[in-house]
């Protein structure tokens, strides 16, 4: 192994090397800078591996032949050349892609970047205060030379800024070193440290030379000079200055503090919670690209130092989880500021541009997903075992904090993606297939680095997930037709269904065949789909995977990295619909925040251990178990949209594609359902401050059910009443789950697997005619019926048995509830539930009347029928609906006997093909012979006497004695219910709409005000700045003394 | 009051007017004078705090090394100022280059008038 | 037949022997009460065979249309929601022939097979076009939201009461005295339920579905013929199997034709009584009204059981 | 035909079609081009039928009897007569009584009773609501305005003889005949339909050329298909 100091060698030997050379040789100068940066890096990376191996041991270096404190002292252990290796690497790949500009600059900019390279290497692994010090300025010098790479000419300005805070910052730092040196003796680090630093008068200097390594990281409100830096400068140095800078003056910080001594960790991790939350708050209110990646930047560092703040209490995992976070951010955001180099302009929708480069788009997700913590990157790892560590501790509060501050920093990326993937750019990209290789390359990374931290991490490695692979298998595949990939996907899907399901309990398999075989069904509909439909198959397998291995999953890490998968891929999935964004944004906003609770949840749940078997819930400490449902039903619930917390589910499902829809309605719902089975199941009932969590979700189920069914009611656009039909389904299932005894989960199971069915074949129906006239808006079509008769039966069978009419299957549903409410004592919801009823049929009725009855529309006389493969799937749900309505006994009756088993009950009576419960028969067969028999008689008379019927058209109806003047005016189908809007339209206030847009325009507007701090001067930055040192100083002294 | 009490006195009130002087005026070469003066406070500090009382200055070529130990002064801090001293005039060059870059680009020297970046 | 274990041929006999009596008791009953409310207004009124003339008259008819094939099924599916009400409730209690298919289901089948008619009407009037056969299933479909809502809460109430949903079990239990029936045993359910009953039966002040001066008729605007006919005959044996739900649930039941007659006779009375001293409400009204009164009496009913 | 009321038959050119009648175009969702004719698309073009009596002259008679004692009458009012069947509700008269109804739609109807006179204007409404009738159908003409104009003989708008455009089946003279008279014409058309002579719908589509072109000579602006199904 070679000497690790090679480093500092290097990069100064090659700085001075280019004052050597000519001034014309740019081309030499570049080779030799690329080649002292790769020597560097290798240097740092085997090291890295070497020690991560174990094959060597840390090693320490001394200069002058002596020992501290009569020397300087370096150190690399697995840290440090950790950190070397993102510092270098960063270095050596933004080189490249500032070729350019290097090359215009001369040697003398080379010189510069190597310095800073070097100078933040040796920031790492110097062990003495005052070198620390001497880094540290080389790097402010070296910064501020490279802030003048820029064309930007207001890159000037950020630079003196920069400049200007720098120099107030060293002055602090000088102040404190001296004045530690003086109490201690020494400027080594270890040997201070030795000594117990305690509030005493040595605690100023020690306080000094902290805040002024903090203030390096630009902790909010003090970094407006920082932020200007990021927004000018060069993209290559940005993210040198984001990933290596910010890297390694984390590392520098948590050095003084484990000198300090934990007296002062929770100063650290004070500032870092607040700077994690402002910069976030304040990232809302960005529009500019890269002052954006800014805010982000401090608040991921702010993140990263409150979990040095915590490094006492986490142990031996402070290496794991800081490590994950911070290689997360510097890979992430290196490859953001890349990106930007390629988009031409600043504002996040010119963005879009990148659409023009799939494989762009494709780093921009990955980027994205690895900053905001999502699987299987190590960020997820490092958060899920932070949160843990957290709620080990009990410290909730700031759980939360976190917890509320990661989720505004997801909006405000996933806003941004999707400003890029939707909106459109009058500026085309700037491509450069270096820039596009050196991304790659960090992509590459992500995923080297997401493999060893899921080795690491104890659990699952979730890169090695079979569904996961199986998803990312399609990026590459994405150039072959739809088609194929449709064939693949659907194999892939029933493959994995044969592979999972032995051994599953029968309400899983329920789930499993919903989730996964549901989905092979649903993709026959995408052989609609023409060309090659990039960018769908991952999503949606993604999605799948992510159910597939919720159903299967058995610990709470499992769960809750499926949970992420599926909400992920069906975020992509949802964007892609035509005017998705906001209502994407929303889904993903939710969803987030949904899956959050449930990391608390767990989190809590866990008590200490990083993960547990899920069947454990039922044995969580009575003290904690009702915070545990509460955060774990939140989740679910928010998946499942009940009232509420259901905003984002009529967007999100109105405006997906045609095929895409029925996905996440028919069967992304099931997941929350899902949860919440397995949550009663294993947890029962908790009370919380005296009240029944169970009566609770009743009412929740029960008031969504009822206002979901009315605001459906109210809906013009066809897929929006399906939506919100959707939220009343689910109420049902809630409900259902709720009323905690047999019937009531055979309830919300018969009302998943309906549905299920019925969701999916209403929306692929309208899906289907929305492919053919265009819109969605019921009262522009009408009289379709002749036209699309296919659809048509599939809409009358669909809404006849979600209405619950005998004979058809959602009778049966109706009738378990019934049977279901019987045996319990909640009576009040009943109510709300019996409101929701006949409600139903007024959505029901107006999505078929408005679209295929009453008056067809001129330029729809020549719709077609909908195309076959988005019918196929409707027609086998029709006659599965059928045949369940007649037998339901078939998929019901294995369910029922396994419901059986957990309560210990046999409500239900299965004889031949008859139930009979306690309190009533149903006889399916029967119900179905009666019907169908006297229908035929009725249907033959009418045919015997009306046989002749003259067909007339459209507008032989009587008319008052007129005849109508257009179709549009004679058929009623707008405000269809004005009526009862007239009545019950006081239920349409948007209540939890208004609480949401108000809780979002609160973030907005404190993030709007606070910017008002950043006035752009660099003196008030300044000032800020010491009144910044001053405020936290008083805090300090206050919480220490 | 000692010598040391004194410097220590005068290198924190160079510190003070320095920082006054940096943010009160918005001249950018008048910044720059008040960050030397400044760092001169700081460097001032940092030489009174090493000092002892009635030492000689850490050069071994004229006090026998043997007891050298008792006779001079800490040598730490005044390595450390010299190191600062350095540094400093290298961070003074450089805001001095940007000063004149930022009179070349905006014909000013007012930092006022370089808030374009903000928000 | 291991899935029909109580089905027998003779059934099917003995079911349309129910179905003949009934249309018959409901065709006379039905002119009989337009008779009685004309007798009141000072007039003759109709023949108490109108109802049949009618029917003939438009199964002459010689000139039929259709809108298309929903339209034509539209009477279907009303007359079988009509029909197959009444063959899945037992109509006469202890008597072996007229149980109809009562095996089939119980009373949340009858309950949620009401609506089968309706549902396909209002599909079959949609097909015709015409807006205000819309305008009337707009009107119908708001109200009977509502109207529905004190049934099923008088209804819980009473399963509650009786711990069964069996309608033969809940008719046994008011035997014996009439002070066993539901409307002394549990009277705020009854009345919860009558209140539906009367806002279920289209007939003033509920009527505005129909309303004959605004939208011609509403639903059946465009209906004539036979069509009309199948409807016709749904018009007088739809109310009829209501009410004997009515009858079933809350009045004792029938134990033979002649009680049978009589308490849908009265039953049907109450609506007809109601109708006759109150002008029309509108469908805002007419929900106000169930808000009002149906739910709050049928909670009620609810929480005292 | 010389006995049409041609005094104002003036020969005056003809009046186009109403606008949304007339052919246009549009554009459908996928971007199509496509010609929307009105008349042919939304109307029904087939002409009416003689329908023949049922096979059995016992069934016709059945029916016959049926038909007389359930007279449903649309009610149009479309003169001053129409004040005059208002009191046939009436406890007074009770027309109830004898099998006749109101009925507020065409297609529930059999009987269209003319109350009065007929402008031009009017006389297009009657047409198109007697079409719609399903049949068998009756018309009555109330009054002499339906005779031969009454009071309205020389009114510039106003037809004459009502059977020249409809197939009347009976006349009721007065002006305005009182209810009684109503009555009486009722009992008397049901003796017609008994007897199987109320034929009229199928007099109708027999003639219906004729009648189309007596209706067409009057109403200038014939904005509507032949025959109103």
């Amino acid at each position: 192994m070679v000497n690790p100091l090679l480093i500092l060698a290097a990069g100064l030997g090659a700085a001075f090397l280019l004052g050597l050379l000519r001034e014309t040789s740019e081309r030499a100068a570049f080779h030799t800078t690329v080649g002292a940066l790769a020597v560097m890096a290798f240097v740092a990376l085997s090291w890295t591996v070497a020690l991560a191996s174990g094959q060597t041991d840390p090693v320490e270096m001394l200069t002058a032949g002596a020992k501290p404190p009569f020397a300087i002292n370096l150190r690399t252990g697995i840290a440090e050349a950790a950190l070397t290796s993102v510092v270098t690497l960063t270095g050596l790949l933004s080189a490249f892609f500032m070729r350019r500009d290097l090359l215009r600059l001369g040697r003398r900019a080379m010189a510069v970047l190597l310095v800073l390279i070097m100078a933040l290497s040796g920031l790492i692994m110097t062990r003495d205060l005052f070198n620390m010090f001497v880094f540290l300025e080389l790097i402010v010098i070296a910064t501020a030379g490279l802030v003048l790479l820029s064309k930007d000419t207001r890159a000037l300005a950020a630079g003196f800024k920069y400049l200007v805070v720098s120099q107030v910052i060293s002055i602090l730092l000088l102040i404190g070193i001296i004045f530690t040196y003086h109490a201690n003796g020494s400027l080594n680090i270890d040997d201070i440290s030795e000594v117990p630093m305690g509030a005493n008068g040595a605690s100023l200097a020690m306080f000094l030379v902290l805040i002024a390594l903090i203030l390096e990281l630009k902790p909010f409100p003090a970094n407006g000079w920082a932020l200007d830096i990021y927004e000018s400068a060069h993209p290559g140095f940005s993210a040198i200055f984001s990933a290596a800078s910010g890297s390694a003056a984390l590392f520098a910080v948590y050095k003084v503090l484990a000198m300090a001594g934990p007296d002062w960790a929770l100063l650290a991790a004070g500032i870092g919670i607040v700077t994690f939350v402002g910069a976030n708050l304040l990232a809302l209110a960005q529009t500019h690209d890269r002052r954006l990646l800014g805010y982000s930047s401090v608040g991921q560092i702010g993140l990263i130092l409150l979990v040095i703040g915590f490094a006492d209490r986490l142990g031996d995992s402070f290496l794991y989880i800081a490590g994950g976070l911070l290689v997360s951010h510097a890979i992430a955001k290196a490859g953001l500021f890349w990106l930007s180099g390629m988009v031409k302009a600043r504002d996040l929708s010119d963005w879009a541009a990148l659409r023009e480069n799939p494989v762009l788009v494709v780093l921009f997700a990955v980027f994205i997903a690895m900053l905001t913590g999502l699987p299987p990157f190590p960020a997820f790892y490092a958060k899920w075992s932070f949160v843990h560590v957290l709620a080990t501790d009990g410290a909730y509060s700031l759980m939360a904090v976190f917890l509320i501050a990661a989720l505004i920093e997801a909006t405000v990326l996933f806003r941004w993606f999707g400003m890029a993937l939707k909106r459109s750019s009058g500026h085309s990209l700037h491509i450069s297939l270096t820039g596009e290789a050196i991304a790659l390359i960090a992509a590459a990374l992500a995923i080297a680095v997401s493999w060893v931290w899921g080795n690491l991490s104890g659990q699952e490695n979730l890169i090695t997930l079979v569904p996961l692979l199986f998803a990312l298998l399609f990026l590459p595949l994405d150039i072959l037709p739809a088609r194929i990939k449709n064939v693949l996907a659907i194999a892939g899907l029933v493959f994995w269904f044969a592979v999972t399901k032995n051994g599953l309990d029968p309400l899983r398999y329920v789930f499993l065949i919903i989730m996964v075989l549901g989905g092979a069904i649903l993709l026959l509909a995408s052989f609609h789909a023409t060309g090659r439909r990039m960018g769908f198959y991952t999503p949606a397998l993604l999605m799948f995977a992510g159910m597939g291995l919720l159903v299967t999953s058995e610990t709470s890490f499992q769960f809750f990295a499926a949970w992420e998968f599926l909400t992920v891929g069906s975020y992509f999935l949802i964007l892609r619909g035509q005017d998705s964004e906001p209502h994407a944004l929303s889904y993903i906003t939710f969803s987030l925040g949904g899956a959050f609770a449930l990391l608390a949840g767990f989190a809590i749940a866990a008590n200490g251990a990083p993960t547990f078997p899920i069947e454990n819930l039922s044995e969580v400490p009575s003290r904690i178990a009702p915070y545990v449902f509460v955060l774990l039903a939140a989740g679910f619930l928010t998946k499942t949209a009940v009232m509420g917390l259901h905003i984002w589910l009529p967007g999100a499902h109105a405006e997906a594609e045609t095929d895409v829809s029925p996905m996440v309605s028919g069967i992304l719902l099931k997941a929350g359902l899902f949860g919440l089975f397995v949550l009663l199941m294993e947890m029962g009932r908790q009370e919380l401050f005296g009240v029944d969590l169970t009566i609770v979700l009743v009412w929740l189920g029960a008031l969504s059910a009822f206002i979901g069914a009315v605001l459906s009611a109210f809906q013009e656009d066809a897929k929006r009443l399906l939506a919100y039909s959707s939220i009343s389904q689910m109420g049902y299932a809630v409900f259902g789950l709720a009323l905690m005894n047999h019937l009531g989960w055979l309830l919300a199971l018969m009302f998943a697997i309906n549905h299920f069915v019925y969701k999916s074949m209403l929306f692929l129906a309208v899906g289907g005619v929305k492919e053919r006239t265009h819109t969605k808006l019921m009262y522009k079509m009408g009289g379709l019926i002749t036209l699309m008769p296919f659809t048509f039966v599939s809409v009358l069978v669909g809404i006849i048995a979600m209405s619950g009419v005998p004979p058809l299957s959602g009778f049966g549903g109706r009738w378990i509830f019934y049977n279901a409410i019987m045996s319990t004592d909640l009576r009040l919801p009943m109510i709300l539930i019996f409101m929701a009823g006949p409600v139903g049929f007024l959505y029901l009725f107006r999505l078929i009347h408005t679209i295929f009855l009453g008056q067809l529309k001129d330029e729809l006389r020549l719709t077609k029928e909908a195309p076959f493969w988005i019918l196929l799937p409707q027609m086998l749900f029709v006659g599965f609906l059928l045949s369940f309505a007649i037998l339901p006994g078939m998929i019901l009756r294995r369910v029922d006997s396994y419901i059986g088993t957990l309560f210990g009950d046999t409500p239900l009576v299965w004889t031949g093909k008859i139930v009979d419960s306690q309190y009533g028969t149903w006889n399916p067969v029967a119900i179905w012979g009666v019907i169908a028999t006297v229908f035929v008689v009725v249907f033959i008379l009418l045919i015997w006497m009306n046989h002749n019927a003259q067909k007339v058209k459209q507008f032989n109806i009587v008319f008052s004695a007129e005849r109508p003047f257009k179709p549009q005016t004679t058929h009623f189908a707008w405000n269809f219910f004005a009526p009862y809007r007239k009545a019950m339209g006081f239920l349409e206030t948007p209540v939890a709409t208004s609480f949401w847009s108000g809780v979002s325009n609160m973030l907005h507007g404190t993030a709007d005000f606070t910017r008002k701090l950043y006035t752009g001067n660099g003196q008030t930055y300044a000032v800020q700045l010491l009144f910044f040192v001053i405020a936290v100083y008083l805090i300090a002294m206050g919480g220490l003394s | 009051m000692t010598l040391v009490q004194i410097s220590l006195a005068t290198g924190f009130a160079l510190i003070f007017l320095g920082l006054y002087g940096a943010l009160s005026n918005r001249n950018i070469l008048r910044m720059i004078v008040s960050f030397t003066i400044a760092s001169t406070g700081v460097n001032l500090v940092l030489v009174a705090v090493g000092y002892l009382p009635g030492r000689e200055a850490p050069i071994l070529d004229t006090i026998p090394v043997a007891s050298a130990a008792e006779r001079i002064t800490d040598p730490v801090p005044q390595a450390l100022v010299l190191t600062a001293i350095v540094i400093g005039l290298g961070v003074t060059a450089l805001m001095l280059a940007y000063a004149y870059r930022l009179f070349r680009a905006r014909g000013s020297l007012d930092i006022s008038d370089f808030t374009e970046l903000k928000w | 037949m291991n899935s029909l274990p109580n089905f027998e041929w003779v059934q099917v006999a003995y079911a349309l022997l129910t179905l003949f009596i009934v249309i018959n008791y409901g065709m006379v009953m039905t002119a009989v009460v337009r008779k009685i409310g004309a007798r009141v207004g000072g007039r003759y009124g109709i023949p108490v065979w109108q109802n049949y003339i009618d029917l003939a008259k438009n199964i002459a008819l010689r000139s039929k249309i259709t809108h298309g094939v929903m339209f034509y099924l539209g009477p279907v599916f009303r007359l079988t929601g009509g029909v197959g009400l009444l063959l899945f409730v037992p109509t006469i209690y202890g008597s072996e022939w007229h149980q109809n298919f009562s095996y089939a289901g119980d009373l949340i089948l009858a309950l949620y097979f009401i609506f089968f008619g309706t549902l396909g009407m209002a599909l079959g009037a949609g097909e015709s076009g015409h807006p205000h056969s819309a305008i009337g299933v707009s009107r119908g479909l708001s109200q009977v939201t509502m109207a529905e809502l004190p049934l099923a809460l008088g209804v819980y109430a009473l399963s509650l009461q009786y711990q069964t949903l069996d309608i033969t079990e809940i008719v046994a239990a008011q035997q014996g005295s009439i002070f066993n029936w539901t409307v002394f045993t549990n009277p705020l359910a009854t009345v919860a339920a009558m209140v539906a009953f009367v806002g279920t039966m289209m007939r003033s002040p509920f009527d505005v579905v129909i309303a004959p001066q605004e939208i011609p008729i509403g639903p059946p605007t465009e209906y004539h013929s036979s069509y009309l006919a199948l409807m016709q005959t749904n018009r007088v044996l739809f109310p009829v199997a209501k009410t004997v739900i009515y009858m079933n649930l809350f009045f004792g039941g029938a134990t033979s034709w002649a009680e049978f007659a009589i308490k849908v006779f009265c039953l049907y009375m109450v609506s007809v009584v109601i109708g006759v001293v109150h002008p029309r409400f509108r469908v805002e009204q007419s929900i106000r009204f169930f808000l009002k009164w149906g739910l709050p009496i049928g909670v009620l009913a609810i929480l005292t059981v | 035909m010389e006995d049409v009321d041609d005094k104002f038959l003036k020969k005056n050119k003809e009046v186009p079609l109403r606008e949304e009648l007339r052919p246009r175009k549009v554009t459908t969702p996928d971007g199509q081009e496509i010609e929307i004719e009105p008349l042919r698309d939304y109307f029904c073009e087939a002409q009416p039928k003689v329908h023949p009596k049922a096979y059995s002259k016992i069934v016709e008679d059945f029916y016959n009897w049926a038909r007389s004692n359930s007279l449903w009458i649309l009610g149009f009012g479309t003169g001053c007569g129409a004040i005059e069947m208002r009191p046939l509700m009436t406890p007074r008269f009770d027309a109830y009584r004898y099998g006749i109804q109101w009925r507020p739609t065409p297609r529930q109807a059999n009987l269209l009773v003319i109350s009065g006179y007929l402008s031009v204007k009017t006389l297009k409404r009657a047409i198109r609501a007697y079409e719609q009738m399903p049949q068998p159908k009756y018309v009555m003409g109330l009054g002499s305005c339906t005779i031969n104009g009454g009071m309205y003989w020389d009114s510039y708008n106003t037809i004459k003889r009502l059977d020249d455009y409809l197939p009347v089946d009976l006349y009721i003279a007065g002006c305005m005949p009182r209810p009684e008279a109503l009555l009486h014409g009722f009992m008397e058309l049901k003796q017609i339909i008994r007897k199987g002579e109320a034929e009229g719908a199928n007099k109708y589509a027999e003639n219906f050329a004729q009648y189309k072109a007596n209706q067409k000579a009057v109403i200038k602006d014939w904005d509507m298909p032949d025959y109103n199904w």
